[in-house]
């Protein structure tokens, strides 16, 4: 993947991270730097987690610091809640996208609006990390992509990185804000390596990421669909199409300032997620876009997203997850 | 530092229960938490008279001092609750959830709670919050509309009153986790009703107070009704304190218009969570008198006779009875105490009387903590059809 | 509230009925019709619900029919898909909207997807009742507009009435309908009286209304905020602006057919909504319509909606409602 | 046709209990639902010998032809299941979680089912799936990945395997209500694991079954790990079992390798549930032999010496002693059985070797009853890009 300008050249000490290795990392640090950043959820412990994220921290933190909880997400969001009234700065896993929906009430109704009905007296430094989206041939309700619950909901700060380097700094940030972040990994890329030298800080975590440069078209993309934009920009290129991509990283806030400013230098935009398009995040994004920047665009913001289907079955989600060839055929449908 | 996750008392592994089928019926039963009681346990009675003996489960009616002062809270409390209610048919109270007839549960519980502990309060529970010494204005500024929580949550050591079901009680066991992970002594009280123990938050908690043996007390108001649906429509459990034991807690089953009884197992619970014996469930059997709210009617769903029985088990009676025929309330203390209660009273209708000022464009300024530029925004635009409106009138 | 032209003028028996009224009505009706419809949730048996719309049924049907369920929503959902699956029909109810959220995951992960994942086996004829939205002085949790979590989750369908004709007819087709329906009551207008002779047809619930013709602006609205865009219009024709006024009546599926129409009648459209803005329903709805009609529009689709804050407490929610003069305001920001 | 809410036994409404401080402490308990025994009910021991007396509850040691059928039943689901694992290790499949050392709860529960009864199966429960008779190619299109759900729920009166943990266990008590209301005498009975329990949703679940007296039977087989979680991080309870107490039904503490037990068990179960005696929960003490799904590495959390000591306990072994001794299984008929066995591995293998031939298209076909015009654009679009990939290639 190709990294951007704006990102430090891997210093000497740069070594292959996975996102999953990357955000062990970033856990691992904050685990060490502050007491109370303490780690629970299902299976987080001995197992590391079915993904691994967790892997060793039991081990060198202790059950003080990282432990299994039940089998409950409402209880694993309403306890770190909780916890947090208390002083603590709990991380914790939802083991899929879909198991995070019985944490629902908690997350909308006490997570998100503790800060506002308090003035802000409680706050609520608590991260809900969510691997998401598709792309590793899961069964049902282990690929679901969740973001427009959640980024539909104020008082939440909702973030995805798409690699190691954002990885590890925008969990940093995460931890060590005092709002209450929903941190989706995108599941796809967990196993992506790149060469950081870590610890690392990136761009700050609402904000949005040019990470290629171009002229005719801006594609907005996040977490998994950033290398299918990217992949998009390349083969445009040989097209004589000039792409520029933005990774959002930051879906709530949104970084209106960078995403209208590419806007208004293309005049035309799409935007690549793998969720269902009714209601997706896409149409935040194509609504907002096109309200701040309507008069310079030259053609509507196109979505090129999930159908509106739940998620199929292994064997079937290559046909529902957006491809580069697919973004090429949407910009085709373009009057240019 | 305790861990979290060392299990105190575990049970052998029920891998080794398999093993040996020589073992008898009996040989794995071990010290197990207390298991509630078949009658209530009640210290005193609606005569007024100290209850002994199998009755009182071995709990012993608190001193003299300690009675009169749940007393004096209980009388105070109630006429502030009397007067919220009339306050709120005038009008001046978007609504209110009255918890007249529960005073002895709400009144002992937070009475038994030491200064550090935290409360977390649902909407029914407006006295107790009264009790622990916050000012009627910041309670009441929920109710009458003014801000979601009115009161300082860190200050007070309580939790704003909950409103969706049960939620509460997962903070309380949170609360309770890190005060034990920090090794400190700081034990939660969470209130519940009965309606509220069907929900799955409920059950939850329980669960993982018990898993990590959070210094938590969790007291169950069974009021009889969750709005206008009855216990039976709730549970098919002999009491809700016998949903301890599918946890591994201890549980108690109490008299809840006896504050006596109320107050010496809450306080025992409490004991229990301070020194490391983890959560306790207890349920006090009581009864709400007034409408579920303001806005609901009652006469759909219960008789007057229903109601004019539980009036006879009124919870002030008998602990009046009692101290009065013990010598400890005189008239002149009575007096005293009423007129405490009516000074109250008239703060609290000064207080409603006023109208307060709030600020529209604070609406923005409280969403996060790292305020973000879409809000700031936001915030302009409301300024400024604030200001035409103003010029436009 | 001017009733639209394409509504059969009060027949001689018309009375005057609200929208609680027509939906007692509606349940009534259905449950006369059909044994296998049931009716249960909290409160809803002897005391008619907290809105009184079950009031009478219970007396009427006996407890078989209707009856007060424990306290807990997953278990009202859960139990409802059992019993589909056995044959029934059953209508439930949350008793206020943010009260749906413990149901989350039956309603997201099971009552949306059951269909598609038995390949259409299993049906699931349940209706969900919500009462929605603000406008009543309910303090917090009382008055959430959850549309968007719903219209967002593929095999939902979703619709709202305005008005007592169509609460009696869209509960009726909602009850009928072999697809899992999430019925939102705008609470706030839970009394507001038409007359109207029972049963009515009103158009099927899927389609969008013109409730108004005009020339220069469409306004979109639903549930509560009709009213709004209704008002706004008249107000506007005052100053000679000649508003169309749709009532979208169904926000899953949307009618793509109704409302395009009319925008490219008048190229300029605005969607009212009390739901927070960002990834609220008005964003699928400004970016849809967008898509399709671009270049058809002479300014960006406007959203008069919720500001993205958790809704207010009572004393402060005149502020955050939309008004008709706030949506006067914003059509004034357009260049005309 | 009975009422849903015409609850049976109610106790005397808890105002009663207070009303009268004379009643003798023993005068409220009713014939109270059977509460789980001390030992985990057992009926063959691991020497196949016939276990009497208080260990065996009053239960008794099934019929040996009955036994027979169990065991041929055991025999050949295992053979199933350790084929399947072998074919998603060589990659036929995406996953598969394997049932080995399981076989008595799943055979058990099965084969007590009337035939008119409703299974809820959880992704763990193939093997009852399968000896309830639906075919291989139909059950394990789930797990290759071709569909969510592969057979005929209908017509197979079973739902399809759940994955959101605990959820299917409101479906079966909806499912067991609604025939309650219809007047049948169909029973539900779904599977739940020991980590699904800590769920809200198998709290409501209980709970709604209790107080609509429903005719469901819930089996939690216990097989001590949530993936990695072992049961002692999931509840502070003695048993899992005894959670039925709090819910008021009766609860039952069962070997779960003891196939005779869980069938006996079970069978009563559902007789009641059959005949208006209302729900019952079950748990089966038993052991996951195999990893979690194919892509868990146990040794992060558990021993092998653990897992060797369970092989001791193996559920088909004790059946197949006690049959052998016996005189019931001969060697002719234990070959007959290896027989059939085998031959369905081959089946299995077979259709699993061929390539299923999927039409994309479908994936619009099923999202509603209702097909709505966005699905058909939507479906439209599909078929050109499959269209012009077909011709660009
Ligand atoms: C999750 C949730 N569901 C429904 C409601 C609506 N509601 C408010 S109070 C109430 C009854 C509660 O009964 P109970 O727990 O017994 O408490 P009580 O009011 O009797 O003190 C209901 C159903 C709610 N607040 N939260
Ligand atoms: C609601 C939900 N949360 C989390 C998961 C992820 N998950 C799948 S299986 C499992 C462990 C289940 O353990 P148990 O209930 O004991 O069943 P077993 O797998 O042992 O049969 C977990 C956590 C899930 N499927 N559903
Ligand atoms: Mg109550
Ligand atoms: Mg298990």
């Amino acid at each position: 993947m190709t990294m951007t300008q704006s990102r430090p050249a891997a210093a000497a000490s740069a070594t292959p991270i996975t996102i999953a290795g990357a955000l062990t990392a970033a856990l691992r640090d904050a685990m060490t730097d502050d007491p109370n950043v303490v780690v629970f959820g299902e299976d987080v412990g001995p197992l590391g987690g079915v993904f691994r994220v967790t892997d060793g921290l039991s081990r060198e933190f202790g059950d003080k610091r990282i432990w299994d909880s039940p089998l409950a997400e409402a209880g694993i969001v309403g306890t770190a809640i909780g916890m947090a009234m208390y002083g603590m700065r709990p991380v914790v896993e939802m083991q899929f996208d879909a198991f995070s929906y019985p944490a629902f009430e908690q997350i909308t109704s006490h997570l998100a609006k503790m800060h506002n009905r308090t003035k802000g007296r409680i706050t609520l430094p608590i991260v809900v990390r969510i691997p998401y989206a598709g792309g590793i041939g899961g069964v049902e309700h282990h690929s679901d992509s969740s973001e427009a619950y959640w980024t539909h909901t104020p008082g939440l700060t909702v973030v995805t990185p798409s690699n190691p380097s954002d990885a590890y700094s925008m969990l940093r940030e995460a931890i060590a804000s005092d709002d209450p972040v929903i941190f989706l990994e995108p599941k796809s890329r967990y196993w992506v390596k790149d060469d950081v030298a870590l610890p690392i800080h990136t761009l700050p975590m609402t904000k949005a990421e040019v990470l290629r440069e171009g002229s005719d078209v801006t594609l907005l993309a996040y977490g998994p669909t950033v290398k299918t934009a990217m992949q998009a920009a390349e083969l445009a290129s040989v097209e004589g199409l000039s792409i520029e991509v933005i990774d959002l990283r930051s879906l709530s806030p949104f970084d209106d300032e960078t995403v209208g400013a590419s806007v208004r230098k293309t005049s035309r935009a799409a935007i690549i997620h793998e969720a269902a398009q009714f209601g997706g995040y896409g149409a935040e994004v194509a609504a907002r876009v096109t309200e701040r920047q309507f008069f310079y665009l030259a053609a509507p913001i196109l979505r090129i997203t999930g159908f509106d289907i739940p998620f199929p079955a292994p064997k079937l989600e290559e046909h529902y997850l957006p491809t580069a060839e697919r973004v090429l055929a949407a910009l085709d449908t373009w009057e240019w | 530092m305790p861990s979290v996750n060392n299990l105190l008392n575990r049970l052998p592994h029920s891998a080794q229960v398999l093993h040996d089928s020589q073992m008898s019926d009996t040989a794995t039963r071990r010290d197990e938490p207390a298991r509630p009681t078949a009658m209530p346990i009640r210290l005193i009675d609606e005569k007024g008279a100290a209850v002994r003996g199998k009755r009182a489960d071995g709990f012993e009616v608190p001193a003299d001092d300690v009675l009169l002062s749940l007393y004096r809270k209980m009388v105070v409390a109630r006429r502030f609750d009397t007067q919220v209610t009339a306050l709120t048919r005038q009008g001046r109270l978007a609504t209110y959830p009255s918890a007249l007839g529960q005073e002895a549960c709400e009144i002992a519980a937070v009475s038994a709670l030491a200064e550090d502990d935290w409360l977390f309060p649902t909407y029914r529970d407006t006295i107790a919050i009264l009790t622990r010494g916050v000012p009627p204005t910041q309670i009441l500024s929920f109710f009458r509309g003014d801000w979601h929580a009115g009161y300082d949550s860190i200050e007070q050591r309580m939790a704003p009153q909950a409103t969706p079901l049960a939620t509460q009680a997962l903070h309380a066991v949170g609360l309770a986790t890190a005060a034990k992970l920090k090794g400190e002594s700081t034990a939660a009280l969470a209130f519940l009703g009965d309606g509220s123990t069907s929900e799955g938050d409920a059950h939850e908690a329980f669960n993982f107070a018990a898993v990590w043996q959070a210094p938590v007390v969790f007291v169950i108001q069974n009021n009889q009704y969750a709005i206008s649906v009855p216990l039976s429509r709730q549970t098919h459990a002999r009491t809700l304190a016998d949903k301890a034991i599918g946890y591994g807690m201890p549980g108690y089953y109490v008299d809840g218009n006896d504050v006596a009884a109320m107050y010496a197992v809450i306080s025992a619970a409490l004991d229990r969570a301070h020194s490391g014996g983890g959560p306790t469930l207890i349920e006090g059997i009581t009864y709400r008198m007034e409408a579920h709210t303001n806005s609901d009617d009652p006469t759909r769903y219960r008789t007057a006779s229903e109601t004019a029985e539980w009036q006879t088990h009124d919870p002030i009676d008998r602990i009046e009875k009692y101290l009065t025929k013990s010598g400890t309330l005189t008239p002149a203390i009575a007096e005293e105490i009423t007129g405490e209660a009516e000074a109250l009273a008239a703060t609290t209708r000064d207080a409603m009387n006023e109208t307060p000022i709030l600020d529209p464009l604070e609406l923005f300024d409280h969403v996060y903590e790292n305020q973000r530029p879409s809000l700031i925004e936001q915030r302009e635009f409301l300024a400024r059809e604030l200001a035409s409106a103003e010029s436009g009138s």
